[in-house]
């Protein structure tokens, strides 16, 4: 709020992504807690839920808010505490993400999900695990240089594709960790932002989208419709193309989801993601980065803070405040935040704002 | 509400009378496999239920090692999605004799065993064991 | 929707308040699970928290939605299954929404932090036990012309003040009960709604307000700032004053709650709410009807359902189609939807559309 | 949320050591209790760790007859909010001796109770029974 010269009595709305505080901090009604500890007087605080999508959800719905005229100042938060629980009920609280009634029933788990879809993905286009590896190798490289990441070392394909099965084929290097971790951004109307002399960027478009709770109820098994409506409805809003965006952040909560996530969203061709990630192309010296800032992978994945910490991402590389990892020459960049198995998608596009 | 409580109660009744069921819209004629209360072809609530064939071929699969609290005593074990007639499809885990490995497309049929309370589980099996 | 003449396709996107299917119904992330068993597809769907006040979200952020032009058509949904807990875990779960830290290793529960409310209030303005079992057979007595009421049976104020003791000075028939339901309503732009040839009312305005999660941290305890502060908001959006208000449904999780209610939102003096239901000013021949539908208190208190729930109730009085219980020539009902302690409040005044 | 964790650890922290904290404002040395991470007065974050007197009055109680399950083997029990000095407010459980009755305005203490795993429990009590 300091960089945003913005007091506590400037704040209209607050707007909170949180998975489970209730299974993960024993607190529900958690929204309120945030103008209560900040100090402000009665601001209205809205927790929004949609799994790992939660804070793409309260970016989206702070912009909304803005629109309808309602808000003039808003402040999106994402947040999770998830290092309280121990591993196991962990995989537990993240598989009530997945259908109750038919799926978790049945023993599925987060990474058991994704590790279906990999398997799909691998027998259609050959997607094996050294390019599953690949997404790793380089978000961990990525994180060396990001001081927020929660790892910041790099790692070698070989030593990915011999760590720990988790979900057959998914290992523990194809997975994002347990973190805590919070993020925020201060969202005002275009025409207000220049009263603000600090960095500023432009929401150009955003969208959502759900599916199916199982994933057995989906036709397609190598990708998210999900992803699809939701870019193609933010490219539409934007009146852009895959082709005009410089950078993404995406969800990679497992290797697969990234690679299925460029693809979906229109980056590269159906099929290619493995392959064009394993040959560098989506590196930051690449032609066309991801997850820049070492994705979920390797800067973590403190669950609803994760759609937020995209937006404020790419907001840093909009502005030239990426530091070590600044992108030259950048003017678009995008989002996609996905929650669950993929039944909710939140897609952000950001534009430099000079 | 009332809609989704009637057929999630009547796949789980099925199971336990070793029966896997689908909904059937009145209007359409579309089977759903789980069953559902609103057809997905034509949007009807007029939905009967109906048993269903449970026999499928297997589309993917995992192998879990690691587990849920719920599952820790079955670890490794295989799940997976199958497909039955008319592309309905099902998540269950996948029951293999020691040493048979999962491939896809392998034929697979619902099986019951006797799980918490005597309430019936489904398994899938391989068709060529029998 | 049939009412509404709304089919699947024609819904933008659902907004759904639930308080906690992951404690409830092990259940995180299921939002996008209403577009699935209703066989929509791709439909954006999101959950909105507020402990009980989760259902007044979700028909303000969906009127938030319609305001900013992204949406013509949205479905607000509330929903809570409650019953599948026993008792003493539904109670520790609503207790859950007080502040975890401070409160709940106290040993609070829901009913504690009004019963101290309580006690404050009687101790302040004299407002008894009598009083307060006043608004319980009133809303009890409304019930018996609601078919979709959990208790339809009327009480005697005798009975009420010898119920079992909860937390003292409240008694059994000062709370709410443990109920599963749901509750929906269809929103366009008021120019689209006269394309639809049924009933509709005007949504006038609305405000939401949070507060401390303690209520040790207020420097009030005999009613909410909260209220105090969205009422005077709904007021402001409105051009209107409390005189102008025909009948309201206010959030009676417990007895004492309404009359703080009554009295907060400017309806009857401070102080003045016990007496007033004692002497029938609210019921449903007095001069200004208070939980004509039975309130929480006997239509029942599904949490995420609630807030919809009350504006459900005002939609059919404005328009006519409220059978048995219908008010003579009301244009204007406001309701109130309390979670927590009074750590958020929404209000919405609605009018006739003829 | 450093700041969020730094002020419940420290109230925490200072229960267990038999204390009552508050946090000061360096600004305009407001004292909050509990201690709050951003001054209510100011709204500075420059924010100090300060001992309070644990003496104050029953502002108001409740006694709890149905409770969670963590508290199931206490009830009935009393539950207050005491007032300290500077208008700060605490909640908590009020141990009273048999047969003394709650009243408003009842002054009460801060003792220190022993809790689960060595750590201390606040417990209010009447100073009249020292
Ligand atoms: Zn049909
Ligand atoms: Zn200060």
């Amino acid at each position: 709020m300091e960089m945003a010269e913005i007091t506590n009595n400037s704040i209209d709305a607050i707007y909170a992504g949180m998975l489970s505080p209730d299974v993960f901090e024993h607190q529900m009604h958690a929204a309120p807690g945030i103008p209560d500890y900040l100090g402000m007087k009665n601001t209205p605080s809205t927790r929004l839920e949609a799994a790992c999508a939660s804070g793409g959800l309260a970016i989206m719905h702070g912009i909304i808010g803005i629109a309808s005229g309602l808000y003039d100042t808003v402040l999106s938060v994402g947040a999770e505490k998830m290092t309280n629980l121990p591993t196991a009920h962990v995989t537990e609280a993240l598989a009530m993400c997945a259908d109750d009634i038919y799926e978790v029933s049945s023993g599925i788990t987060f990474p058991g999900a994704f590790a279906m879809m990999a398997r799909a993905h691998e027998r259609e286009f050959g997607t094996n695990a050294e390019m599953r590896a690949s997404v790793a190798v380089k978000n961990h490289k990525h994180a060396v240089d990001n001081e927020l990441a929660q790892f910041r070392k790099e790692i070698t394909i070989d030593k990915a594709i011999n760590s720990l099965m988790i979900a057959d084929p998914l290992r523990l290097y194809d997975c994002s960790p347990i973190t805590d971790g919070a993020a925020a951004v201060i969202l005002v109307p275009w025409d207000k932002a220049k009263n603000y002399s600090g960095p500023k960027v432009k929401i150009r478009a955003f969208a959502q989208a759900s599916d199916t709770m199982s994933l057995h109820d989906r036709p397609e098994l190598t990708g998210f419709m999900t992803t699809k409506v939701a870019a193609r409805k933010t490219f539409e809003m934007a009146k852009l193309t895959p082709k005009d965006i410089d950078f993404a952040e995406v969800h990679d909560c497992f290797t697969i989801a990234e690679i299925m996530a460029i693809e979906d969203m229109g980056f590269f061709e159906k099929g290619k993601g493995g392959s064009v990630t394993l040959d560098g192309e989506t590196a930051r010296d690449g032609h066309f980065p991801v997850n820049n800032s070492g994705g979920l992978k390797a800067k973590g994945h403190p669950i609803g803070a994760t759609g937020v910490s995209q937006v404020v991402e790419t907001f840093k590389q909009l502005s030239g405040i990426a530091g070590k990892r600044q992108l030259d020459d950048v003017s678009l960049g995008m989002t996609q935040n996905l929650g669950g198995s993929g039944s909710t998608i939140v897609c952000h596009i950001l534009e430099r704002g000079d | 509400m009332r809609e989704i409580t009637r057929v999630v109660k009547a796949y789980e009744d099925a199971i336990n009378q070793n029966r896997v069921v689908g909904s059937i819209c009145e209007e359409c004629q579309n089977i759903s496999v789980p069953p559902r209360p609103v057809c997905r072809v034509c949007g009807s609530d007029k939905i009967d239920i109906t048993t269903v064939d449970a026999i499928g071929k297997l589309l993917t699969w995992t192998v879990i090692h690691i587990a849920p609290p719920t599952h820790l005593d079955r670890v490794p074990y295989i799940l997976g999605i199958v497909e039955l007639e008319n592309e309905q499809r099902l998540s269950g885990i996948v029951d293999l004799p020691e040493g048979v490995e999962p491939e896809f497309d392998m034929i697979l049929r619902a099986e019951f065993e006797e799980g918490q309370e005597g309430a019936s589980r489904l398994r899938w099996r391989r068709v060529r064991e029998q």
